[in-house]
């Protein structure tokens, strides 16, 4: 049963008003085709988890500008001009979470937890509406776990049976966002026969990943 | 000197061998350039990485290896790499020993305020509300005005970054470390006087009888 | 055929291609022997693998890899080795399909007890809190007495693993659905009759009009 | 700055009465030679924190046996009738953790959160005494940090720096514990010149570990 499927299929799975999880810092880590095709096929009203969404013409950023993304819940979105006019002038949600809690609540989804308590936060707007909870003198905020519908990864080598291993600051969210989502869609940069990635350089396993796109020929 | 280059040099004596140390983007990446003889440091990224450098040479930049602005960066030999989760555990569980973090304000408990103006810039906290709460010893470099209007005040008025007393400000009139008693005056900068700090700073400042002149080289 | 290795052959028809399955220690082992023909599922031990498989020959033991009881194993082509906290949140999180795991006891509500015997055997509940609360499918291989002893009991008097309801139960004598109406009838073993079954069941049974044949070549 | 101790000095940093993180899984990936040390040293009243304590004869076991714990926090003690007897007899105090929430406990403790939100054990005796959470309709009971004094590891592999990768199931709990303590010692199989250790398999960063012990000498 392979799981290699046509860039247009996979992207095709996808309905408009989905929840995604995107990985990827600035661009780096974040599957360029998958964002290329889900801007050709003209999804709507998405929700994208992600770190950031890049600059206007990068990565995530791209979708922002194509306005086909109706939430963002994000770390920072200081990069993307377009990103802050769309939230200021009320075109797109915009759910700021501070970045090492970001990493958590996603994690925490893919964990089968249902949140952390982060010192993270305490006392700055980004406590309302939290419940505090203190233990042993210092106080935490409960950060609650994040799912997604589609977990769009990138990756740096995939083996036939879907292991991932991911190249220095490219890994970033997306190990955490493999876990967290219903459906995992991966673009790998290159896709090897089975045993090519050792046990002990997985980083994700096969069994989390539902679909692995085909690399486009380039030549030939 | 330029007092960007005062303010870099100066922090850059905060650091101790082998510390693990975080610098923000603009000002505190210029500490790295700063480092004094003997003092080899491994820099984090939040992006995942320990070990973080600049590109040795043009041409030999690598699209899976940038720092947390998406700019090309480069590594030392015995670097690590790792997940966004991991990378703000060793930032929120006490294993990074400094961050060196620009200010917009800091009031008179020491408290950060770097990360928006409302209604004006909403960039979103990114990694600064956990380095400022987790990092063994946080260090504000930022100029110490802006545009004539101090930056160290009474109380902040934008949004704090944590409620987390940060351990010294350095800028370029002075170094200042907030206290459970009050900001303490410590250091004034080459040819700064004390009246000079204290007409330039909002907040109110504790004066040592002695107060040395910083240890920073022309 | 005895008794367990029937056991193992009906839990092994539950499996699908694919399916991330964790088998307990004891009986439930045996399941990996008896995959139908064409089904070839990965095999979880949660001190942090995904495609255990048996030591293909004696001399290929390997010290750093071994199963949840410490006993050597081998690995799958594709396997992959992992931490506690990973191994966990597969299990956990939902991504593991079926666990089979032993009883001690299971109640009309379908709730496990099958880590202690307060007084007598406190092994601790190591894996099998986390597996029952978290795996897709939860089924229990057991044999449906202890020494004439019905294990299957209107309440359990041992402590529970979890109080989420179990989705299978195959013992020598039958399969039992937990269901919210109740523990229903599903097949009898080859040569056993419903009377039997009920005979040796401690809790109500709700017996459809037709109860099949185990489907279990010999 | 070397961290290359011998293996007397490192071991004699612990004090009577420490907090230790052990690693291992039914011994494997259990530090040997650390355990050896502990016990030559007459170490005592030691509380451990550790997945199992294996067998009498093995790894941690061999500790209880020689009675220099008196605290175990650990998820299985099945396979230790001693452990088992000296918990009945109330010689040595043992908490027993789901194994799940054992490893999230010693995340949290490493990761600087206050606690995980878990639904494993809701309902049984594991909650008693514990904060039961509702999210969303679920119910999960609050598990607080663990943290250690000293965390004894076992690595396949450290470059001279500390860098560290483990081998197959001898990972465990060994990257976990190493964020957790206060000092972290590590016997390595093989300590390998900087730059072996791609960054991409460093498992456990330098900057975590404080003491690399020496190689015993069996030849020469």
């Amino acid at each position: 049963m392979s799981k290699v499927r046509k860039l247009e299929e996979a992207v095709a799975m996808i309905p408009d008003g989905a929840v995604l999880m995107i990985g990827g810092f600035m661009g780096v880590g974040t599957p360029p085709h998958l964002i290329d095709e889900l801007l050709r096929q003209g999804k709507r009203d998405l929700t994208v988890i992600a770190n950031d969404t890049a600059r206007p013409t990068v990565g995530i950023g791209r979708l922002v500008t194509a306005k086909a993304v109706r939430k963002v819940i994000a770390s920072h979105i200081g990069t993307n001009s377009e990103t802050q006019r769309q939230m200021i002038a009320g075109e797109t949600m915009v759910d700021l979470v501070p970045q090492g809690t970001l990493a958590e609540r996603v994690r925490a989804g893919g964990f089968g937890l249902g949140g952390v308590l982060t010192p993270t936060g305490v006392g700055t707007v980004v406590e309302e509406g939290k419940q505090r909870i203190e233990l042993d003198g210092t106080v935490y905020l409960l950060e609650t776990a994040l799912k997604a519908d589609f977990a769009l990864i990138a990756a740096k080598r995939a083996d036939y049976l879907g292991n991932l291993e991911y190249a220095l600051t490219a890994r970033n969210f997306n190990p955490l966002m493999a876990m967290a989502a219903e459906t995992v869609i991966v673009e790998a940069e290159d896709i090897v026969p089975v045993g090519v990635i050792p046990p002990d350089s997985v980083v994700t396993p096969n069994v989390l990943v539902d679909c692995l796109v085909a690399k486009e020929r380039r030549h030939g | 000197m330029d007092e960007k280059t005062l303010i870099a040099k100066r922090v850059a004596l905060e650091l101790r061998p082998g510390n693990l140390v975080n610098l923000g983007i603009g000002l505190p990446t210029m500490v790295a350039a700063h480092l004094p003889t003997g003092v080899n440091v491994f820099f984090q990224s939040e992006n995942g990485i320990v070990g973080m450098a600049p590109v040795p040479e043009p041409g030999a930049e690598n699209e899976d290896l940038s720092d947390a602005g998406g700019s090309p960066i480069g590594a030392v030999p015995g670097a690590a790499s790792f997940d966004s989760a991991m990378s703000f555990g060793l930032i929120r569980g006490g294993h990074l020993d400094v961050t060196v973090l620009g200010g917009l304000q800091i009031d008179e408990e020491g408290r950060l305020a770097n990360w928006m103006v409302p209604g004006k810039m909403v960039p979103g906290m990114g990694g600064a509300m956990d380095l400022v709460s987790g990092a063994k010893r946080v260090i504000v470099a930022m100029q110490h005005s802006a545009k004539g209007t101090p930056k160290i005040v009474k109380r902040c008025e934008l949004p704090l970054t944590s409620v987390r007393r940060v351990d010294l400000i350095v800028t370029e009139l002075a170094v200042i470390e907030p206290t459970d008693k009050g900001l303490v005056l410590r250091e004034v900068a080459p040819g700064v006087t004390v009246a000079d700090v204290l007409a330039q700073t909002g907040a109110e400042l504790i004066v040592p009888s002695a107060v040395p002149t910083m240890p920073v080289g022309a």
